[in-house]
């Protein structure tokens, strides 16, 4: 992706099931100067084929607190993707 | 308040009896442990990584939170990291209070809020394979892909 | 099912570890200790007796039925009796179960049915006084008194 | 009390406050045949004056069951009277 001067870098980091489809821990990202957290969700989901499942649940996390669709990202932000969560104990049977 | 994060084994007998107070008359403890199977499916291991920074705000977020909500004294919340073996302990949940109702209400919060906001999965290595266990779905308001979804499908 | 009553310290750390099992993803426990004071009233010490073979014997009626209401695999219910300093455990309960939500539930269940209907009565030796506490009421089912007082008073 | 040929025998235990104001533990304790918990409680409570507190809440065993009002006692009968229990830890403060 180019950059232009009106880009600014994130770092993206991925965790969980994103971490095994994008195939590394996290990396520099360009948006546009402006971008919001669903801009770059979009940027990010048109990168891979066909992954929907994935992308239904997920969490932002900018700066370490979870960050809403329409939150405006800056120069330098830290945005994490977050799989739903599976913390604790196992969980119960699906059948 | 005590909230830790790391690849320590869990020392739950000991947290348990560290976090007595003598004006408690209740201590709640939720220990959750790694089970020998998911539904069936055999267990070999766990292995639990976290977005780390973010887990240990958000859990200290938690245990104050829970400090504020309910009328107890002291809480002990840690979770465990790494290659975890069937019957080590994953997490565990200590409540200290005068009275029993809000020990028991104040635990059983802890690991219902824990397991649905902070940023820790599970690898499940199964005698027949491997995969992230699926997690229970965020709450609404901090769902982002949400508008996403509906907007882009 | 672990049941006992008698005057020896209840080891709740080591009852705890005994009680987990390889197919158990959720331990929840229980543990009752003496407080310091009632209602701000300074307590020395707490003097625990009970009808003890009708005690144990609810003790192990409640148990087999957690075990039948709840989908647990195991519980440990612990009574101590005679003298008991503050921050000494006077009740344990640990239940164990392959998910969390029956163990908290199981494990509640016990503290509040044990202290409706376990014939134990402690004596409070506060440092301005000695009474008998008071109990919560018995459930309906269980008042033999109530037609008496209806008739007779 | 006069023990008649038509009565029988059982044994009373007090616990908690009772065996304060019993000033004893358990006591032998003749009854008429056919005597229910109900009759028995009648014949302590004439035995005791005003303590009409420690009556209400009451609940007796017999044979180390609970037993309502209108159980039937017989001869040997182990009769329980069990003021509100309190075991566990202690209570809620009453304010």
């Amino acid at each position: 992706m180019a950059r232009y001067a009106t880009d600014m870098r994130v770092n993206v980091l991925y965790f969980g099931t994103l971490k095994d489809l994008f195939a590394l821990p996290h990396e520099p990202l360009d948006v546009p100067d402006g971008a919001t957290v669903e801009t770059t969700l979009s940027l990010l989901r048109a990168r891979t084929s066909k992954q929907s499942e994935v992308w239904r649940a997920l969490a932002v996390a900018v700066n370490r607190e979870y960050a809403g669709p329409a939150t405006v990202l800056h120069e330098g932000d830290e945005v994490a993707l977050l799989p739903p969560v599976s913390g604790g104990t196992q969980g119960r049977c699906e059948r | 308040m005590r909230v830790e994060l790391g690849t320590a084994i869990i020392p739950s007998a000991q947290v348990l009896e560290e976090m007595k107070g003598s004006t408690d008359g209740a201590v709640c403890v939720f220990d959750g442990i790694v089970r020998d199977n998911t539904c069936g499916r055999m267990t070999l291991f766990l292995d639990y990584e976290a977005y780390e920074e973010m887990a240990l705000s958000q859990m200290r977020v938690l245990a104050a939170e829970a400090l504020t909500r309910f009328p107890i004294r002291d809480v002990a919340l840690l979770h465990r990291l790494g290659r975890l073996e069937v019957g080590e302990t994953s997490v565990l949940i200590v409540v200290a209070s005068a009275h029993r109702g809000a020990a028991f209400d104040a635990c059983r919060w802890l690991i219902d809020t824990l397991k649905k906001t902070v940023p820790i999965w599970k690898k499940e290595h199964f005698a027949d394979g491997v995969v992230w266990a699926a997690g229970e779905p965020f709450p609404d308001e901090i769902v982002a892909a949400r508008e996403t979804r509906e907007t882009h499908e």
